[in-house]
């Protein structure tokens, strides 16, 4: 038998399947579809202090092999989250990881720490990457004083866990995520969205009202596994990967590349049972390959030439 | 579960570029109600990435299948059409809200404009089952869109108006013309619910046509999709309270005079 | 009858598709294919002041709608480019662009004369932007300052149309391409590909024997067409897009969010005829919507809200 | 010209995962030659993006016709296999080098392991035309991968040398085994000429099996490949010479000699 368990700092999965920030609502919309207890764990819709409405519409459309959203972290705001959403995974038996964004400093560390005095949170996510806000986001996780400043700020107030999540739309992702962990992160995950556009000829229009939007799916698997190994090769803290993880073996490159975990993303729009059928991929492969522990994968790429 | 492999009973082009599709899928048929929509994954590939929304257009319960009538416009819709007797088809549903049948009611006005007739077939067995008396208005570009003979609507007891944009059958406009005289004229609103379905531009002038009546609307709505059930936040339509509300989640069918249809 | 002709500084082309560097060999290749003459321009593979073999093998790999490549600039050098290479395209009725690059500011300037001085050379690109080698490329173009100063060197060797390949591995693409054009470049082309990765989960290997390598297709389109738009509001220089165009309506795209001209790469591979097939599209677009000037395209998108 | 749009004639599954298909297409019929390449789009998606290689099994010059022979490995071929009789197949070709027919030889020992069987029939073919004798050595993992009887080829003429690496027919083992016995104790080295297609492990074996032998021996061998037509420069294999060709445009036929299969 093969050993799914994974460990994130102090922050222990029974398998290494998570759901991605803003893919997975807030843990019980898909409950219909399957036992959500099986994911390693959920992370939720990134919330701010203020509930928000988000970005003008239209903030979804497709491109080749993957799509564009500019959802703009519409959330009901962490007073609604912790009375209404949190509560309702109470029973749950899966880690909740809660995402979380501000506007500038005071506010990412303030909504952090109201996120983790709630005991359901089992750990935290800093979303420091976000392409579709016109303040924090991306203007943060670009640069590498920044992230150290906000990743300080909540490592200040809060105990758990801390997973600071990473733009792929930097010339260093190397630079930016020593920053973080400097700054005491315990683990960090990547990728969030590439920053693209796409136009509708027709209309003349922008196909993402706000013009300029957020890349995710298949599309850019190889620029997310490019990032995640420039990481590894700079940092020895956990690594969660994603960007495009369509299935098992999506994810077992992820672990080569130098990952612990993955989250899957837009296939839970594609295939609410992906997720799902990911973990048995992963056991399936594991157990046919003797490996007793999932976390021997980990950056077990033979290097390149 | 709301997941299903579904068998493909058959497969027809009806009319010029409008399709049926037909699919063995009893766990749907059983909890699905007129307005709600299903998911359709086209093909298993990442090219289309995203599934496809298409209300229903009929159920049959006694044989567990259902249809959908739908309109070959892009790459989705062009790959659907190939799928073949026998193969399975991946289907999310039944999703979102359907028409509210359980009003004060004992007319119901139904309007539809181009495909937004497809749910309303569904509509209006339902509607025939609960003894409503039914009125249709239909407009389409051209005639040869009259998929059916519409002496078999009137021989099921239907009233029905049509308007053709080439003025090829029935009234030569849009359908919303002959249906304002209508309620211009008519004087027993307040028994009266409406139902709506078809293009923005069509419900954006159902909402200038109703604003001052009595009568109850509600109406169908389409948006770009992607997750179908309410978790990616992307098919937000504006609402009178100044947010958003989600098309497949809140919707699809929502009140007339609660959305904002104009941008 | 609509008019395809585009103007490029001083480089004037019949109509606005060219094949993009690396992906039409020398020019001649495709000649079986199809009349060559009928593009608007060629642009050639790179070629350096030395031959070079390029990268170990297997250095080409499919992705999700894409492809990784890491050739690693092989080419026949500059000597044997201008003795047997170039003269080859005499008689043709199209532009040819010479695509050079160099392993330091000197090596640019060089090779960039001595492209510039055969009279077949109509204008230079100068690739500033190749992830596959470990000297020039990316650590030229992913920096302002390292870029201004081997555009200048190369704007002090040539009086022929001076074009920039631009990469998109940066975080603000705005500041090299000012750095470029205040250095003295002509035009800009933009993207060359993303930096991306793939494994082979069964050898352990990466897909391709350098690891890391450039990620082009269809995948990289909506990426490519942000940052002609992100360029396209910072100056006024012209611009050449590409990034994953398959079918005349992706190059409408990039007119619409800046472009004047475009490139074909990837699609060359997939169907030879796929730039004849932009340019007859275009053509017909142009005429059904009375589009006198094909240049009027350019920037004509709707401004995001 | 060199892109034709070829109509599908026949597909059969010839053994398990082993189909053969069937096109239409005089003009690349009457420019080919055995060894040459055709470069297939398996369907107009972006999924897959790039096209597939496949060496001609067989060339048919009455009826414009040729056949491919594949192995149904992967994505690529999995939509292959579905391409249905009257269907158009965008294919690149002829492409590359063919073997070598024109050297001074009255035998030719044919070397095929595994799919590298499919260029071979054309080969002999070939051969056969030009009275040649053919010895062929067929290595396979299990006789089942034999989608022929051997009989009919003996019939033609043909001197047949069987291996199944499980034993089911022939040499039990490598095909490279009963062919070093064979290049041991034959003598007329001089006047044969060898031909090989198969794996890289079955080629570097049989670079070490001929190193001392007077034989001249082609290989054609396989990369992954992006434009198939020397552009690109993806397809490289390692030269004796230090640097790299281009399996696509400078072969897939190599003299066994000057290419480095080792890596
Ligand atoms: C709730 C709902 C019910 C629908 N019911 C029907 C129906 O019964 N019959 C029918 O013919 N059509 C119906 N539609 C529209 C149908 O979803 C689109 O025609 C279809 O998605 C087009 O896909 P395509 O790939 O062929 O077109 P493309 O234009 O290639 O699609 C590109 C992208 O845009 C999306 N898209 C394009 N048009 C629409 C649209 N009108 N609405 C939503 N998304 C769109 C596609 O889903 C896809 O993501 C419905 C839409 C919704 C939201
Ligand atoms: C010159 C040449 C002739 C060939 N002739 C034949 C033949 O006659 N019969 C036959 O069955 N096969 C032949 N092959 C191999 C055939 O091209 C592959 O089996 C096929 O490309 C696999 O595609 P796929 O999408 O099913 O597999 P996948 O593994 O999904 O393909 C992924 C990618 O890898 C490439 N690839 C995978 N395997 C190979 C391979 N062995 N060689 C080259 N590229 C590969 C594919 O082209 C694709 O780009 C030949 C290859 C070459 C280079
Ligand atoms: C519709 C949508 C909404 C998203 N919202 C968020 C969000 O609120 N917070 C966040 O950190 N990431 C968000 N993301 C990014 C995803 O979590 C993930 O990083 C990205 O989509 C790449 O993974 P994928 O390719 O598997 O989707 C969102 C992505 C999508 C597609
Ligand atoms: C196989 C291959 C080789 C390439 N070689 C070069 C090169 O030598 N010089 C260069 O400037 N760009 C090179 N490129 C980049 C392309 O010119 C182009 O910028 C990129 O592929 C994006 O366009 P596309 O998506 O249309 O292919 C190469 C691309 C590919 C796929
Ligand atoms: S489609 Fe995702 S919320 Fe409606
Ligand atoms: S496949 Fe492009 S050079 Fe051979």
């Amino acid at each position: 038998m093969s050993d799914m368990k994974v460990q994130i700092g102090s922050l222990v999965l029974k398998n290494p399947v998570m759901t991605a920030s803003g893919t997975f609502g807030y843990g019980t919309e898909y409950m219909d579809f399957f036992d959500v207890s099986l994911l390693g764990a959920i992370v939720t819709k990134t919330v701010t202090l203020e509930p928000r409405y988000g970005n003008p519409l239209p903030r979804i459309a497709e491109t080749p092999s993957g799509m564009l959203n500019s959802i703009g972290l519409a959330n009901v705001g962490i007073k609604r989250f912790l009375s209404e959403k949190l509560p309702a995974l109470s029973t749950l038996d899966t880690k909740v990881i809660v995402n979380v964004a501000g506007h500038d400093i005071d506010s990412y560390a303030e909504v952090c720490r109201l996120a983790s005095e709630h005991p359901r949170t089992d750990a935290i996510e800093l979303n420091i990457s976000c392409p579709n806000v016109r303040q924090g986001g991306l203007a943060f996780g670009t640069d590498a004083v920044f992230t150290a400043q906000v990743v300080a700020a909540a490592r200040a107030v809060t105990d758990k866990p801390l997973i600071v999540k990473l733009t792929p739309n930097v010339t260093d992702i190397g630079d930016v995520a020593m920053a973080a962990v400097n700054a005491g992160a315990d683990a960090l995950s990547l990728i969030n969205t590439l920053l693209g556009m796409g136009i509708d000829i027709h209309s003349r229009r922008p196909l993402i009202a706000r013009g300029l939007a957020g890349l995710s799916g298949p599309a850019v698997k190889p620029v997310a596994l490019g990032k995640v190994y420039q990481v590894a090769q700079k940092t020895d803290v956990p690594i969660i990967g994603l960007g495009g993880i369509m299935c098992w073996e999506d994810a077992i490159e992820f672990f080569l590349a130098g990952a612990c975990a993955v989250q899957i993303g837009t296939l839970n729009f594609v295939d609410p049972q992906g997720a799902l059928k990911v973990i048995s991929g992963i056991d399936t492969y594991a157990k046919e390959h003797n490996i007793s522990s999932i976390s021997e994968l980990t950056g077990a790429m033979i290097a390149p030439e | 579960m709301k997941q299903y492999e579904c068998k493909l009973i058959s497969q027809q082009e009806v009319s010029k570029d409008i399709w049926r599709m037909r699919v063995y899928t009893p766990q749907i048929v059983e909890q699905s109600s007129a307005g709600q929509f299903l998911h359709i994954r086209v093909r298993d590939s990442i090219a289309p990435l995203l599934r496809r929304p298409f209300g229903i257009h009929r159920i049959h319960r006694e044989s567990g299948e259902l249809e959908i009538l739908y309109r070959v416009v892009g790459e989705g819709t062009n790959i659907m059409k190939t799928i073949l007797p026998g193969d399975t088809v991946d289907i999310l549903g039944p999703l979102g809200n359907g028409f509210n049948l359980n009003g004060n009611f004992n007319t119901a006005m139904i309007v539809a404009g181009g495909m937004g007739i497809a749910p309303c077939f569904y509509l209006i067995d339902s509607l025939l089952e609960l003894q409503k008396k039914v009125i249709l208005f239909w407009g389409v570009k051209t005639s040869e869109e009259i998929f059916i003979d519409v002496e078999i609507l009137k021989v099921k007891g239907l009233e029905v108006h049509i308007a053709t944009e080439d003025g090829s059958m029935g009234h030569a406009g849009f359908i919303t013309d002959p249906l304002s005289n209508y309620l211009n004229t008519c004087l027993q609103k307040d028994i009266m619910q409406g139902f709506a379905c078809g293009p923005n531009p069509m419900l954006d002038s159902l909402q200038r046509i109703t604003k001052n009546s009595a009568m109850d609307w509600e109406v169908s709505l389409e948006a770009h999709m992607a997750c179908g059930v309410g978790v990616c936040m992307g098919c937000g339509v504006s609402h009178r309270d100044g947010g958003f509300r989600m098309v497949c989640s809140d919707g699809p069918v929502f009140k007339l005079t609660e959305v904002d249809l104009h941008e």
